[in-house]
């Protein structure tokens, strides 16, 4: 699984991406982001307020109760800020 | 329906006459140019995206706005890369044959593209504190009324 | 505030330049351009205008604009004379620091135009069927929703 | 006084603008709509549906009811089709 992460979500993990196995037991969006937090401090950090944390997979809004099964590339990242 | 991302500017009136030239059905042209601005001892601006994924959602919300309104042509150009105040850093061109669709599809996009696609602003200020724009409150109530919006019919 | 009535055809891109240069507080400009329509037969169209009026009336909608929302910068421009299908007849741009009140300055502005300006359209239609164009009722409707609306509290 | 006149209403009465004597009883843009329409068939054609004619006193539009004491130009068109 491919994990991408933009704006400050990218600054507080320190890398924009990384490959990653995930224990069966992740199946959503929100189970993913509890399995990262407990990854390390970084991780901690970035999900700290994880309400406000977006996510999308294959480049697709989705909501935290979403499945990742099948996703090739889950990315995480703040409110939008663009236009 | 032209969608572009991309560091370099561009020109406001070479997009509209890509939109207009050898036809004479368009008689409205809404354009909207966001511009780095640079209020509160902003010195510059760093756009970052999402590759691939940015340029999805404007298409898709191009279609929707097509779908909604009846358009003789959209443009959406978002730039990325570091700006200086005064530097353009998005372009919305909306025709129609009627003021109302082309006004209406500028807005739309615009507040969609506020909310939902994937970009973030980070401004560096005199003094160095830098950081990342917070999203406001009223971009996101301004997106949702178009979820209660119908469109007006066409004439 | 800029507002010019003309025969000649206008530049949007050096209009908006002429709002924008120099300044840094800009963040939002709106612009509409309205253009001659070849639908319906309509091989040509001539625009009428009562000078002084049309100028003073336009100069008031402005002054009204600049009272309802925070803008940077307005300009309107309106051509008369006889005109082609595809050739631009009206433009009117606005700035400000966020998109909302550019683009509601604009639509109020196209708005009152319609209604409000002393001008006349007179269309040339193929096989000689000339006349002068009808007001819209819609354009009734849409001026009035002004009169209604508050304008939104500046950010 | 001095009258002018716009698009169709210009066209059927022929002429763009003139001066004209009114007599003490035309008061208002009303009384002189009435008076107009008394002068010949090309002004009852102008004027033939009156609701629909604008007026305007010194270049700013004014209603049926208003009085034109002091008027120095006073114009008649249809409906604005500008923009």
């Amino acid at each position: 699984m491919k994990l991408v992460y933009f704006a400050w979500v990218r600054e507080r993990i320190g890398k924009p991406e990384e490959e990653i196995d995930l224990p069966a037991s992740v199946r959503t969006i929100g189970d993913l982001m509890t399995y990262l937090t407990g990854r390390g401090e970084e991780y901690a950090y970035a999900f700290e307020n994880a309400k406000v944390i977006r996510a999308a997979i294959d480049k697709t809004h989705v909501k935290p109760d979403t499945a990742i099964a099948g996703a090739r590339e889950i990315a995480f990242f703040p409110p939008m800020t663009g236009g | 329906m032209t969608v572009r991302l991309q560091p370099e500017d561009f020109d406001i009136g070479a997009e509209i006459s890509a939109l207009t030239a050898g036809r004479t059905d368009v008689g409205a042209i809404a354009t909207f140019t966001g511009i780095c601005r640079g209020a509160e001892g902003v010195t510059a601006m760093t756009l970052e995206h999402y590759p691939g994924m940015a340029e999805a959602e404007i298409e898709r919300h191009v279609a929707e706005a097509q779908s909604r309104w009846p358009l003789a042509g959209v443009t959406v150009i978002h730039r990325f890369g570091r700006f200086s105040p005064g530097e353009n850093i998005v372009l919305v061109v909306a025709t129609s044959s009627h003021r109302e669709a082309a006004f209406a599809a500028a807005e739309f996009l615009m507040d969609y593209l506020k909310v939902s696609a994937p970009f973030w602003k980070k401004e560096e200020r005199a003094g160095g504190d830098d950081g990342w724009v917070e999203a406001r409150h009223t971009d996101a109530v301004a997106a949702q009324r178009w979820a209660a919006d119908k469109p007006e019919a066409a004439e």
